[in-house]
């Protein structure tokens, strides 16, 4: 089985040469390495490589592919590219226009204040929507001119992390 | 006369709620949990002897909201109620309503928080009592001859603050005669629309400034002893993240001096209860009272730590109206002792707040480890409340040591499901400015590039990080292809089994 | 001359290997873990920098292996070996292989092991140095007609013990003088039969004794001081199960007397490191020498408490070659500490071990309170070694506190999966001999109604353990209806939204 | 939705009335009782009642039926009585027989030695095998005279709690 990860900017080929029980050897790159590495909480990994003893933390976010992954002192989001999401980026390439349109907010939080209506005129820069989590607001403003198109929530709505917010074109 | 407590109300949520309880409960004095609608789950609620509903998330609506909270402690016929610290904790209003309701207020009057709570007025008291405040002027000014003149006698450089701010807001430093007025018409307006008050007063600036404050302890029957100070001057847009006693500023003639001061300005106004004087110090061991918190501290934990007095305890035997037991030449500094907050927040990103479900967490343990949290595997991090998870309170015999021990204790929490500041706060105990003791309240702006830089070592660990997300996802690819058998089996059971399996005979 | 030691190997496991890598964390050396087979997930190979396999579960194939473990060190270039307590910390043998080896062994010569080991040796030398011992012979008896004078000489009662014994073989209690040749036949018989070894002395019985031992440090350089006593009096089948200090027994006079007496017996083996001097005390303050342990204790913690030094340091600083940096006249102690030992047992079915997978477990936290533990949420505690879990160390101002403090860690403590000796440790702190300080060594047969006692609460409690059961499993059974379309989803995020959606929209 | 749970001694019928979010209204034997009711961890559950704030564990034991439930201070035994288990009841009654023929362990272990051999003739209460566990042997005993007809252990063998080891008849 080889796959693809794609770490920070990096795009690393990893493949898997043999496993037995807990000991594995993997390829990363062309790098070689034989790991003894096993799960030994919930989403807690021991690993042991060349004597040494690393404790390694997953979290899935969003989707099953994608992982923060915490090492000692370092925090690395990893995201694993299969053929699906080879075939999902393809159909989405040039796709950054996209990406500018719509606003979110990285975090989950309650919807304060929405300074713009359907229809307003917009420049890049403006504020169109004010997001509080935890006591401090945050301010999400537009990346480019256009106009406000879609405002998929309304004031004192609870958001989820990466939903989109507003839609402008 | 003693007007034993035996059921405390616990007027707040979080670590403060849960340390609060815990003092009653060695105290065999039963603790009764409110809660709103999205802490039903919060650990406060199930380490409560009682727990009561009060309302929707907001706290406006909830723990902020008199009437409920004093209906709640009615209900279960509660004597007495602890306000922790934030939400009503320094309300007049509530002490006021507790005092009429016959329900006791474990903190000052009503009075006393009035008095402390309006800067200008507390200022005055100081100035009255011999306590020494920054240079400045006591009134709201008005006439622009009046406010040069007050200016030009102080000396520049000055800060023009509002009389009923917080937060920054309403607050300019001049350094230049002709910005003056134009500072002073801002300060104002922003006042204004800020506090609906546009009153200001005038302040001396000090540079390299140290937020160092000290802990008083007043009974009901005039005494008031203080318990030394804390150095908070480790702060980020005014929060405090790390605090510290013995501080490194501190000889024992100031210390004493600056007691004697403290103890003063609690007596000027009767003060009885757990309180703290802020002061302002400069390098040169001048200091100036900057206000009174009338209340507790998030960072009492070190003061306890080197003085061995649980401030909890104290506070319910002042409110049930015994005397002091301790005498001021009964107390002194045991080694040294330092607290980190740990906020759930994105230190990489602007320090963005970070709600979420905690996966896993693991806290330190071992000699010289204290923590305070609330949260708990599996728990969701509301987004309506404080990011603060926990506060780790660490002692040793000396400084040095202390650091040392907080770097392995925060080597060892391992908090996952939401980012944390731990690396932050393990880059500040790395700062040499921070080990050397020589730092300023200006010590995290002054050392943003330190606090903040890539580590180098990260590269080095990123083959780790995806070989462990790899072979993640290749097992559950692989547990996929079985359905399991029968839900009803022991989770933990299964977990213990197939990790037993993959071990022994997974080939 | 100092020699710096860089990496430690800990050959050991449990809580034990952790707490010495905590300080090895702290003082900047790298650490080391071996693990048997079974071992593989234990917490302290994944704390160690380093860890290496070294064999089976057996402890005689793995932890008791000297050549195993000084191959290891050999292999990740270890410069020192930490034995901590049991296995080989007080191996002559295993410390004379290290001086060979060139690793530097944390703890005492060869020798001093192999003198106090040898408990008619141990005797002869503290006699030798005025150290007060048991009334009693040192050397092998034969001659019936002679045991029969010595015994009239020391006067029964008297203690017949096997020379090479413990645990209670080869051990007779002779209280009538017709018993006495018959008690000393048994117990040679029972001494040959345990240990291979007949050789018995006779010591006058205590009756109402204390057991209070004093922790020593000595430097190579010829100093040593001690930094107090701990009272282990609350022992069952000779295991201590509670210990505290200051001891409720002791006076400041004892103190200095029995202190200066445990420093004597220390120099008078010209020891080295940290090491314990146990003693009996009967209730008229008159006390023996009892024996020597060249090793950390179990409950060490207790002193670094109340004196604020952290003993594997000092441990480790001593080996490098370093003098002690503290007098005797700084050692004071601070408050009240007390240790409790938790154990996976059932103390409703005598004390069975509990060994299995831990379900759940939640710390207690807060002032006072520190947890020397090594198990975590889906560990499985081994069949084959130590049953206990972890040591909950608790500190006050006062002994009343502390106790008070220690039933409120307990009600916090919740372990499940394994069956745990807590609730039977929450009913010691209960028992009024313990509260009154007015207990010896025979606390637990003498409690042992009260400390067993059903408790006449259980049964009001009993619909709610029924409801709980039953909605576990209405639960289980309506999730059954559902196979789970994703495995692959996050298991926590999926119990968070579970848990959110019972709440809020399941009806 | 009502069964029967055995407590200890105890037999109760259980019947939930209604169920609304965490809101049950339940009825054991002929106590009713309003609950909020909520699990909060991994087989922990948050009770209150009457406003008071209880947790209660609960561990499952062998079968999915059976609880190890702690309370506060207290620990008790819980097994759901169902249709299936009764039927199973009635099969084995008079089985106790059964049980004194057969020599269990209540806790896991490694055996140390047997004592006996297939064939061997014992008298109640000869011990018939030691098991230890953390550095602690125990040893079982005949429970009646008989013959040793079958042992399903070999010394040094790594043992479950409750799995038979020596059958006596």
């Amino acid at each position: 089985m080889a796959i693809e990860i794609k770490l920070g900017e990096r795009m690393a080929k990893v493949e898997l040469l043999a496993e037995e029980g807990n000991q594995i050897k993997i390829m990363v790159d062309s790098k070689e390495y034989n790991l003894d590495m096993l799960q030994v909480e919930n989403g807690v990994y021991s690993v042991l490589y060349k004597g040494r003893s690393y404790n390694v933390e997953l979290i899935e976010t969003d989707s099953s592919k994608k992982y923060s992954v915490n090492t000692f002192y370092h925090s690395y989001d990893a995201e694993i590219i299969d053929a699906e999401t080879k075939y999902l980026q393809a159909r989405n390439s040039g796709n950054l226009e996209a990406t500018e349109s719509t606003i979110t907010s990285p975090m989950p939080g309650k919807v304060v204040k929405i300074p713009v209506e359907l229809g307003s005129e917009v420049k890049k820069g403006d504020t169109v929507i004010i997001v509080s989590a935890m006591k401090m607001e945050s301010e999400y403003k537009a990346m480019k001119d256009g106009i406000v198109k879609e405002i998929y929530v309304h004031e004192e709505d609870i958001i989820d992390g990466n939903q989109p917010l507003v839609f402008i074109d | 006369m003693i007007k034993k407590i035996s059921k405390v109300l616990v007027a707040n949520r979080g670590e403060i709620a849960l340390r609060v309880m815990r003092s009653c409960r060695e105290l065999g004095i039963l603790s009764v949990a409110v809660y709103s609608d999205v802490d039903r789950t919060s650990m406060h609620v199930r380490y409560a002897d009682q727990a009561i509903h009060i309302g929707p998330a907001t706290s406006a609506e909830s723990y902020l909201n008199i009437d409920k909270i004093i209906n709640a402690a009615k209900l279960v016929k509660a004597d007495a109620i602890h306000p922790g610290y934030g939400f009503l904790s320094e309300n007049a209003e509530f002490s006021k309503r507790c005092e009429k309701e016959g329900i006791i207020f474990i903190g000052p009057t009503p009075e006393v928080i009035a008095t402390m709570g309006d800067k200008i007025t507390a200022r005055k008291t100081m100035i009255t009592s011999g306590v020494p405040v920054v240079p400045g002027t006591k009134e709201n000014l008005k006439d622009e001859s009046t406010i040069l003149k007050t200016v030009r006698e102080i000396g520049l450089p000055v800060m023009i603050k509002a009389s009923a701010g917080g937060g920054g807001k309403g607050m300019r430093m001049i350094d230049k005669e002709e910005n003056i007025l134009e500072g002073l018409r801002a300060a104002k307006s922003e006042a204004m629309a800020s506090f609906g008050d546009d009153a200001v007063y005038i302040e001396k600036y000090i540079s390299s400034p140290h937020h160092i404050e000290f802990q008083v302890l007043g009974d009901k029957h005039g005494n008031v002893i203080h318990l030394c100070e804390r150095e908070c001057s480790v702060q980020r847009r005014h929060q405090k993240v790390v605090e510290e006693t013995p501080s490194p500023l501190m000889t024992p003639e100031l210390r004493a001096q600056m007691g004697e001061h403290a103890v003063a300005a609690a007596k000027a106004v009767n003060y009885h209860g757990a309180g703290t004087i802020e002061f302002l110090v400069d390098n040169d061991h001048n200091y100036y009272f900057l206000e009174m918190n009338t209340r507790l501290q998030v960072e009492h934990p070190i003061t306890e730590r080197v003085t061995g007095y649980d401030l909890v305890k104290q506070q319910i035997l002042i409110a049930e109206g015994h005397e002091l037991k301790m005498k001021q030449e009964d107390i002194f500094q045991f080694g040294h002792a330092i607290e980190c907050r740990i906020y759930a927040e994105d230190t990489d990103n602007n320090f963005m707040p970070s709600p979420g479900v905690i996966t896993h967490i693991t806290e330190p343990m071992g000699l010289g480890v204290r923590t305070d949290g609330y949260v708990y595997e599996g728990y969701e991090i509301p987004i309506h409340y404080d990011p603060m998870i926990s506060k780790l309170i660490i002692w040793a015999r000396t400084r040095e040591e202390a650091i040392e021990r907080m770097r392995r204790a925060l080597f060892e929490y391992k908090i996952t499901g939401v980012k944390t500041s731990i690396k932050y706060l393990e880059k500040i105990m790395d700062c040499p400015d921070f080990r050397n003791g020589t730092y300023d309240t200006h010590f995290i702006q002054n050392n943003e590039d330190f606090l903040l830089a890539a580590d180098e070592a990260k590269q080095s660990f990123e083959d780790l990080a995806i070989v462990t997300a790899f072979i993640n996802y290749h097992n559950k690819l692989k547990s996929t292809q079985i359905c399991p058998k029968s839900s009803l089996q022991n989770k933990w059971k299964e977990f213990g089994r197939r990790r037993g399996m993959f071990r022994a005979s997974e080939n």
